[in-house]
Parts: C-alpha cells; structure tokens; sequence
C-alpha cells in the first residue's frame, strides 16, 4: 500500500459522459493486479476519499474510470493536468487468475468496465483466452476502448450489439469476471455462481478499519469489500442483503 | 531542544499524546503505512461479550465535513479476542485499551473480568453510549446513576485502568463526568458521536439501514471541544479528548480546553499517518513556542 | 405542470415551505439580491424587551462546514421593533414572525403581549435557548417544565400563531416537544444551534470573547434533521426543520423527514439568493418526480 | 450589490508573498467606491466568503490585494487564470471624499495599502492633493504599485525609507484615510481622531444580516463594520475594545 500525490497527467473521453483519468503515481503502478482499487482524496473537497477501479496500470501512472456521479466525481473531472489529489492503493484483493482455466469471459455493465483492461492484462499473462462482454443502456454509453480483443457487445435499447442484458449476451467460459451495478451482478451470480465478480459499497476507508463497507455473505455474516474484497465469488454473497443501488450524494 | 511530549493519563504512562479513537483503527493489525512510534497508543474497536454481526449495509453516509456511521459494534466477541489479538497487543511498545459494551451494568462486568490479567490489555474504555436494555434502550450514558453502575461494575472487577467514554446526547456532561468518576473511573474519553440522520431523496427513507448514525469528522470539532473542555472542568481525573481531530492545531485545541491527551478517529480513514502527522506537528508546536513538555502548554481552564 | 408549493403551518397560510431563520436575516430590511417572491416567510432576529447591546468582538468564528456565533441577541428592544420595522412589515407580501426572548416566562409574555395586535406581525416564535434566570442560568429549552411554562405564558397573551424554537441540547427531545405542544404551541422549529468552542492558539483561550457560540451550518445539518424527525414523530403539530440547509436536496431531506416547512440561516451568508434557490429546486424535484402539491411528498415517519 | 461567478483575469506580485489578483467583474467594477469591499467564496472551499477590500478597478475588472495568511487565501493564490470565484459587493460605506479639503494623506500599512489606488483615483477626482504613507516590517514586504504619485515609505526596521512606524512618518493632511492592522489603525486614531480608518473584523455574511462584525463605538454599542463600515471615523471606535490581531485558521 502506497500513499502518494499524484498529479494528473491524461485525460480523454471514452463515452457518452465517461472518461479516463491518468495519474503519476510510480509504486502503485508497479503492483497493482485487476480488481484492485485506489482511494482517491482531494483537498479542498470531500472528507472521504473516494474508491475507484485501476483501469490501467504502467510507465508509471494508473488510470481510472469515471462518470460524474456526485461531487467528488465531478470535482474529479474538473481536474486540469497538473493538479494533485491523494492516491492510496493499491487496496483490496482483486481477482485471482491461478485457477485452472483456458477461457475467460469478461463481462462488465457500464462503468464496471474499469477493472476489465488489467483483467485482460492478468489473464493473458496466465495463458487464458480472454473475451470482452460489455454492455451498457445505449450504444453511446458503451466504453470505446478495448485491448485489441474481441468484443461481444450488449445494449438495453439495442442500440449496437446484441439487444438485452450484457449477463444474457455473454457466453460461458472456464471462468467469468464481472464488475457493473450490483443488480447486474446479482444476476450473474444467478447464471454462474462460480463467477468472480467485484462489487461496490459505500466505503469508509478503504483499508480495513472502519466495518463500514459491509458485504453480507451467505454464510452468514459480513466481509469487509475493501479487504476481503471487492472480488467475490458470486454465490458467497446474499445478494438481496447488499444494497443495489447508491445514490447518495453529499453536499457542502 | 525535542520537547518531551509523554504523558501519564489515567493509570497509563503514555509515550505522547495521540491515542487511536476506538473503532476506527480496527485491533491494530491494519493501518499498514502508519508510522507507529508516534501512536502513544490505541482504543480497539468496541467489544461485546459473544460475537456480533453488526448492522446491515448500508453502514456509512458521508456528511459535509463528517460522515455517519452505524456499524452496529460488529466484533467477534471476548474470547475471540483474546484468542486472536490480545497476543499480537503483547508484543508491541504501545498500550492497547480495550472498549467494552454491554445491554446491562454485569455485563460490562463481565466483559471487563474475562480481559482482566490477559497479556496485552493494558486497560479498558468503558463506552456508555450503548443501549441499556435493562431500562428499555435508553443510553447508559444519559443518566448519571446507570453510568456510574457501570463504572461501578466494570472498577469492581478489574485493577487495570479505567477510562470511560462519554456521549455528547446529553444536556450536562458536567454530571454525568462527576458521576462516572465518583464511581472510580480513571480517566473520561469526550466525546463518542452524535446522533445523526440522512434521507435518501430517491428511497424516501433513511440512508442507513440502522436509520440514524453517529456523526463523526471535523463537522463536530467545536461541539467536541466544548463538551471535553466542560467535562475537564467538572472533574479532577484527565480527560481525553476525541471529536473531529485532522491536524495537530485540532489536538492542540483540545489541548488548551483542558484535555491531558486526545485520540484520533476518522481522520485516519483519509490519512492514514494522521496519527503520526498530529504527534509530529505538536512537537513542532511545541518546539516552536519553547515548551519543554506539555505540562508547560498554557490550559484555558476556568472553574467559575 | 408547476406543482402547489404552498402549506398551512401553525395558523399561517404560507405560499412555500422555505423561510428566513431569526437571526440570520436581520430584520429583512437588508438582503436587497433576495427575490422575495420565492420567501414564504420571516422570522425576525431575537428580540428582547429592552434593548441589548450584544456580546463584545469576536463574535463569529468559521469552523469546518460551519460557524460559531455569539451575538448575544443584540436588538432594540420591543418599542423600537414596533416603530422602526413592523410597519415595513405590514407592507409586505409574506408573514413575519417575531423571534421572543426572555430571563424569565412572564418577561416571554410581556413581549408577546406587547406585539399583539400590531400591524405587521403575523405571529411568534418563542426561542426557548435562552438562559433561564430564574432557575440560574439554565436553559428554558433543557427542562420541559420550563419550556411549557413560558410556551403558556405566551400562548395567554396572544391569538397569533405561537411557534417554539426547540434547542438541540437534550436528551430527548420529544420530550420537550410534547411538553410545548401541550402547553399550545401551534408549531414547532427544529432546531436551534449547538454549543461549541473554539480554541485560539495564539492568545491559549476562547476565539469567541462569549467563549462558546452556538454553531450553525452543513455540519450540524445531519444532526438537525434527526432530531427534527424526533419532534415529529412526538407530535401532532406541525414542525418546521432547520439546520444546515444549502441546497433543495437539504430541505427535501427535512422535508422527508416529517417537517412541513424549513427555514434557511447561515446559507443566506454564503449565497443571498440562497432562499429563492432552496424553494426553485423544491419545485423543480416536485415537478420532475410528478408531485403536484407537497402533501404527496412521501415522508418517512413510523411511529414505532 | 451584484452577485457574480468572476473568472481570474490576472495576477502578479507585488511584494514579497503579496499578490494582486484580479476578477472579470464588469457591474462590481463600474459601481465600486474606494474603501468599499467584495466578499468572494469558493466552491469547494471554506463555507464563508472572504472579504476584500477592492485594489483597483476598471476595464470590466476588479482587483485584490492578498497573502496567503489561512485556507481560503491560500486557496485564491493557488488559483489559476479561467478559475471562477463568487464575488459579492460592493459592499461596505467607503470613505467620504465629499468633504471640503485641499489635501489627503494615504497612511496604509502591510496589506492595508488595499483601499489606497481606488481612495487615491476619488481623491483626484475630487480635486484632492495625494501624498502616499506605506510602510510594512521591511523592504520587501512593501507594496511596489503606486499610482504615480508621490509615496512616503516606512519600515520597522529602516531597510527602507524612514524608520519606524507609518503613523510616525506621515505629514499632516487635511484628510487622512488609514488601512491596516487594527492595532496600527488605534495609533493612527491617537494622532489623527478625525481620520477615515478601515477596520478590519471577522465577518459572517458581510451583508447587514448576522451582527458579527460588531465594531464597538465609543459612544456604547456595537456598529456592523460591513454595512455601517469598515470606514469609521477614527474618534467614533472603541479601540481597546476592538480585537487587534484575527488570527484564527479553519482546517478542514
Ligand atoms: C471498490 C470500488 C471501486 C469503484 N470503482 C469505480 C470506478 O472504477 N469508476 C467509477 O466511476 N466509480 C467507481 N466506484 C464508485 C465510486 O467510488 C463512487 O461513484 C464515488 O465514490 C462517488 O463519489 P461522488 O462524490 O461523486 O458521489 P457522492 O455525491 O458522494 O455520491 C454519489 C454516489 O457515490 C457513492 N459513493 C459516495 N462516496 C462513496 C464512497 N466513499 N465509497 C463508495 N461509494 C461512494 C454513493 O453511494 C452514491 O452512489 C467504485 C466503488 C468501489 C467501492
Ligand atoms: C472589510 C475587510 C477588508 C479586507 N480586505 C483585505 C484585503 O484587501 N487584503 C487581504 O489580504 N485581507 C483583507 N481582509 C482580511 C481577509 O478577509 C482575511 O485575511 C481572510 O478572510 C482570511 O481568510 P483565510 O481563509 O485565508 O484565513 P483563515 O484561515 O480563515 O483565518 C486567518 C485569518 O483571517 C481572518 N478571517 C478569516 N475569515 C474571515 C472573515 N470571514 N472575515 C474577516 N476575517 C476573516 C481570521 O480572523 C484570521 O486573521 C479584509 C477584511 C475585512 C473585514
Ligand atoms: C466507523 C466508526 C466506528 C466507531 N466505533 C466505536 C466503538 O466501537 N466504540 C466507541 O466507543 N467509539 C466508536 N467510534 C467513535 C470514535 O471512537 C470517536 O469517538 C468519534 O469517531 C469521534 O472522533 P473522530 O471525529 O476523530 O472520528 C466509532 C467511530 C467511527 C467513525
Ligand atoms: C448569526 C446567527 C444569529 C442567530 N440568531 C438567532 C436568534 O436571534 N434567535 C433564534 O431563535 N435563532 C437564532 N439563530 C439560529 C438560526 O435561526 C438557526 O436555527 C441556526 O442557525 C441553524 O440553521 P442554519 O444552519 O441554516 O443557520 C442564529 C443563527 C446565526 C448563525
Ligand atoms: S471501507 Fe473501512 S473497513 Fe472497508
Ligand atoms: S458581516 Fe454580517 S452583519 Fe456584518
């Protein structure tokens, strides 16, 4: 875990009101894996610093994914290059590509795109045949970049790809990776509970201390996401106890 | 000249003035980048005697400049404790104090007679602001008489030091300080959260599952201020102060109200070297104004 | 479709749910970007018999999302409030409540009793965060005997709405709104501000010369409308939030909470426009989630 | 009174830590008089806005005079040119240069040469002889703008000009206006009882409606420095009463 400032150093759109983020930050870069994260603060702003998937990862800088949803993510976005916030990461345990395998499935709703470029990374360093599944509502909300590989594309108007969900429109693999909206992911869980999906919930401090970032497991119980997680193993979460939507927005 | 900035706060000789505010610095096994010669100490997260599973989410909303949180005390339960971090606790070069809960003034007791003798519990802070079953989900610690029951209970059966942590919900905290320490506490922690409350616009209900939360963070600094400083007024045993603390100056204003040491909370969620940060910066102050020790750091601590 | 924004609260017709705060816009004589068409009403800054001079400087002090004051009710006095303002009062197109102070229950009535019947003032709202002379200094707000007792004084002296202006620093505070509400109150207003401190670092003592100041602001806004939805669920009057309100989504949050109306203080510092923006984004939400009037606003209040 | 989101125009030194920053505010610029304020707020930022005293004005523009002396200085230096505050003003009562006079003297200390090139463009307007008094601790701390006219330097420490006070080094005038530190304002007051002084408090609303300001007068009672204020007849103030140092800092 390094914590570092980290100026911002790129930025382009890549949808409909979606962007990557680029920012200097050496350590994380060099050991961060797919399905972690980093908590990102901002002074003046928000108390709390705000979790984000690393996107991608390299020559010495990590990337996030973002929409503005609030204000952090908006302050986020009116970042110019140069400007600093504070990265914490990398943090959390992402997924794990040891398992015997030969094709992976990366299925991913909107902005849970994020993790999927390092996923792709991860998984082709371990020899999987990788393919992209991503959806979104419409054609223009669909996430323009890929690795080079091939994409199976879904949309709920039927806009581009095939017209439904992005769970529907994905085929099976040995292992399936999903990140999106934690309804998606639920329903993903229902088609291949062995599948390693990283979910969102509010987070506190993203390091393990504060409890408050409560994942309610089957078992019984709850894990931290920020610690345990955020990647579970789909049919370990009671996914009707895990709050699916977040929409709370904090003003000054 | 490096000021000397130990204390000795409620039975405990500390190694400076910044402690880890219970339940926000876990049992000390996280917090990887913290810089741990300056923490003169830690509050583990709050413990019941059998395992909790807590609140469900979601448990946390940010506030401006605060956030609210309801855990629910989420914790694996004493014998859990001592099996798992009470011997990690041995080996370090700082006092871990243990917060304990309970729904009735025995079972504090308990609690506090099974961590009594334990390798690496150095003490115990007593958190009042807990349901008190026996008198139908009032607070402990709104009521001078149940919180001196439980100072009381918890004194009866250990040697160890006994802090007690108050809560700010009431109309005098200068009472129910001279109650606590009446009934033999060692030193008063001011202040837990405030009772707080966020509606979701969109669900039209609360955005904790739990409805209300504790408010915690900078949002209630003047408020924590004012209660430890009126707390520090009303008795003679020291008083920790705890609400809002991000720099040394927010330590150092506890400091001045009258407070022997402080502890940080959530500042630690969003600098992680928060507690290194204000111990550092303290001495800096210090070495700044020409105090040699903290005994020297002028206090505003008026009795009329 | 422009949804109905306007309530009935407390004996007075009003065209929106948003108000002025006492204290927080004078005597409404200034604020002069304000677009009034969006005020739906007034209270007045505290005012006293006699006049006062207020509390030496300094008398504010910023802290993080909010501000401490210590005015110290400063205000002309009742002859003058009748001569200098009421009769702009009566000019104007929303009602002006008069906020009333006072050291002891019958100096509460004699004020009302004084501002009956003139002109320009559409009713009262009784500040019970007062300190109470007559029971040494406490508070009128902490005790709900005392609370009653001056709600009753005033309710004898006049027919105009009474509102009472509930203090945050209790225990439960539905206690003290079921005591006002049985002694008449037409309404209630929660909450006032919460004592604080703030240290200064140079001088080692109080920023503000009264020492404390009651703070105000998004800090306590969380704190606010917990104990708002409190008063609520304790009563049958209507109560009007207040606390920390910035922005449509804040009102709402009151609003959801139970209140049926809000006023807005320490916001017409930062944006004097701040009013008219609170009641244009209540009717913009209205309007977007199909509500044609605030009665079907859906409100969170169990009653368990 | 306007209220407007001014973008930062413009920026330079002019003494050590002493920048001049200046706001494309064309209503403010075209009404304000000398010794009047604006009060701007940031967002994010502190929850107050900050009062200033307006340096110059013109060309559609409004300039400040500032240190970085808290977070919400520091933050308006550390903006960047496009970068958008709220102003608010004019605010205040400024000096009276309707009275019958010949000649004025400009005392100003530090930061309080604020008010001086707007007093000094009135005071010609109104016919008015100019003599500048600007002193500060040292050299480099005094400001290096005058507007041409004739300036008397002082500094604490003789590094420049004459040694000593600025109150010492003025001539008598048949006006005096007086900006600075409250304490240098009551020596001021001492020599000149019927100066115009500019007195600084801290301020809530900066608008009439809070009663935070309060300037105690010597005739009983408190005054609203931003709105009866912040030029006072020098006599009228209660000095001893009046906080001579404001030196309170907000964290986050
Ligand atoms: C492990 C993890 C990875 C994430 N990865 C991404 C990503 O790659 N791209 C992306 O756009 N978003 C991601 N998110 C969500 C992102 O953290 C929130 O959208 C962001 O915090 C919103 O901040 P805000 O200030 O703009 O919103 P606010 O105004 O604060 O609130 C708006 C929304 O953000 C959520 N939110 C606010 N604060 C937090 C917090 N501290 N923790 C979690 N949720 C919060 C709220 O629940 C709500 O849904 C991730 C979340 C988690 C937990
Ligand atoms: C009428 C008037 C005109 C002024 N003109 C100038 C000027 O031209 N140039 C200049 O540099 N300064 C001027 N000041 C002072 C300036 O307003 C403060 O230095 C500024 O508010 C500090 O903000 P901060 O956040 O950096 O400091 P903080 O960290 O908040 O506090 C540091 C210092 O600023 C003072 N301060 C903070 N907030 C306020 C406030 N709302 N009102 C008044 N004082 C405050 C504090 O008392 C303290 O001295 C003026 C003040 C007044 C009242
Ligand atoms: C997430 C969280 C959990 C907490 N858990 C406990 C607890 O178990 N026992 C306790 O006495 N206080 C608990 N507290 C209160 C803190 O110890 C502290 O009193 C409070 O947060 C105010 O300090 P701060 O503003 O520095 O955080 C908790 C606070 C937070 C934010
Ligand atoms: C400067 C100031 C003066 C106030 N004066 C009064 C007063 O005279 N009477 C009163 O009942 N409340 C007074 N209040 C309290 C406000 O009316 C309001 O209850 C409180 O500020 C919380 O709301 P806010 O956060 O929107 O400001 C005052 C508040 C401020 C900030
Ligand atoms: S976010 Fe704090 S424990 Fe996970
Ligand atoms: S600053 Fe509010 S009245 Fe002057």
């Amino acid at each position: 875990m390094f914590l570092t400032d980290a100026p911002l150093v790129e930025r382009r759109q890549v949808a409909r009101d979606m962007w990557v983020l680029g920012f200097a930050a050496p350590d994380i870069a060099a050991s961060v894996k797919a399905g972690q994260f980093v908590n990102i603060g901002m002074r003046p702003g928000p108390l709390l610093r705000r979790p984000f998937s690393v996107y991608r990862a390299g020559d010495d800088r990590i990337e996030v994914l973002l929409k503005a949803v609030g204000v952090g993510t908006a302050q986020m976005l009116a970042m110019r290059e140069g400007d600093v916030a504070s990265c914490l990461g990398p943090l959390g345990r992402g997924f794990d590509l040891t398992l015997s395998a030969k094709t992976v499935s990366l299925v991913s709703g909107g902005l849970g795109v994020a993790p999927m470029p390092l996923a792709a990374r991860d998984a082709r360093a371990a020899g999987l045949q990788v393919t992209w599944v991503h959806g979104a509502r419409t054609a223009d909300e669909l996430c323009s970049e890929t690795e080079g590989d091939e994409v199976i594309l879904a949309t709920d108007d039927g806009s581009a790809g095939f017209a439904g969900t992005v769970v529907a429109a994905a085929p099976d693999a040995d292992l399936v990776l999903a990140c999106g909206p934690n309804r998606m992911l639920a329903a993903a869980a229902q088609r291949w509970p062995q599948a390693q999906v990283a979910v969102e919930t509010y987070m506190g401090c993203g390091t393990g201390v504060c409890l408050g970032c409560a994942v309610p497991l089957t078992r019984g119980g709850y894990d931290r996401a920020c610690t345990e997680g955020p990647v579970y193993v789909a049919s370990d979460v009671d996914w009707p106890a895990l709050p699916s939507h977040l929409s709370y927005a904090v003003s000054a | 000249m490096t000021p000397d900035l130990s204390v000795e706060v409620g039975g405990l000789k500390l190694r400076g003035p910044v402690l880890a505010a219970s339940g926000t610095f876990g049992y000390g096994t996280e917090v990887p980048l913290l810089e741990r010669r300056a923490l003169a100490g830690m509050v583990s997260k709050g413990i019941f005697l059998k395992p909790r599973a807590g609140t469900a989410p979601s448990r946390i909303v940010e506030t401006p400049s605060g956030m609210l949180n309801a855990i629910g005390l989420q914790g694996p339960g004493v014998d859990a404790l001592i099996r798992d971090y009470a011997p990690k606790w041995e080996a370090w070069d700082f006092p871990v104090l243990v917060n304990i809960n309970g729904e009735s003034a025995s079972e504090y007791g308990e609690v506090a007679a099974r961590l009594d003798g334990v390798p690496g519990v150095a003490g115990f802070e007593i958190n009042i602001s807990c349901p008190n079953v026996e008198q139908g989900g009032m607070y402990f610690g709104n009521d001078p008489r149940a919180a001196a029951a439980v100072t009381e209970a918890v004194r009866r059966r250990t040697k160890l030091p006994v802090w007690v942590k108050l809560t700010p919900m009431v109309s005098d905290i200068g009472v129910i300080a001279r109650a606590v320490e009446g009934a033999g506490a060692d030193a008063l922690s001011a202040v837990n959260t405030f009772v707080g409350m966020s509606m979701d616009l969109h669900a039209y209900q609360p955005r904790l599952s739990f409805r209300t939360g504790g408010l915690s963070g900078p949002a209630i600094r003047p408020l924590a201020v004012h209660l430890a400083h009126q707390a520090a007024r009303a008795v003679d045993i020291p008083v920790v102060g705890v609400g809002g603390i991000m720099r040394a100056e927010d330590a150092l204003e506890f400091l001045v109200a009258g407070c022997r040491a402080v502890q940080v909370g959530t500042a630690t969620f969003v600098n992680p070297n928060a507690i290194a940060d204000v111990h550092d910066g303290i001495a800096e102050f210090m070495a700044r104004k020409g105090f040699a020790s903290l005994d020297e750091l002028p206090r505003y601590l008026p009795r009329d």
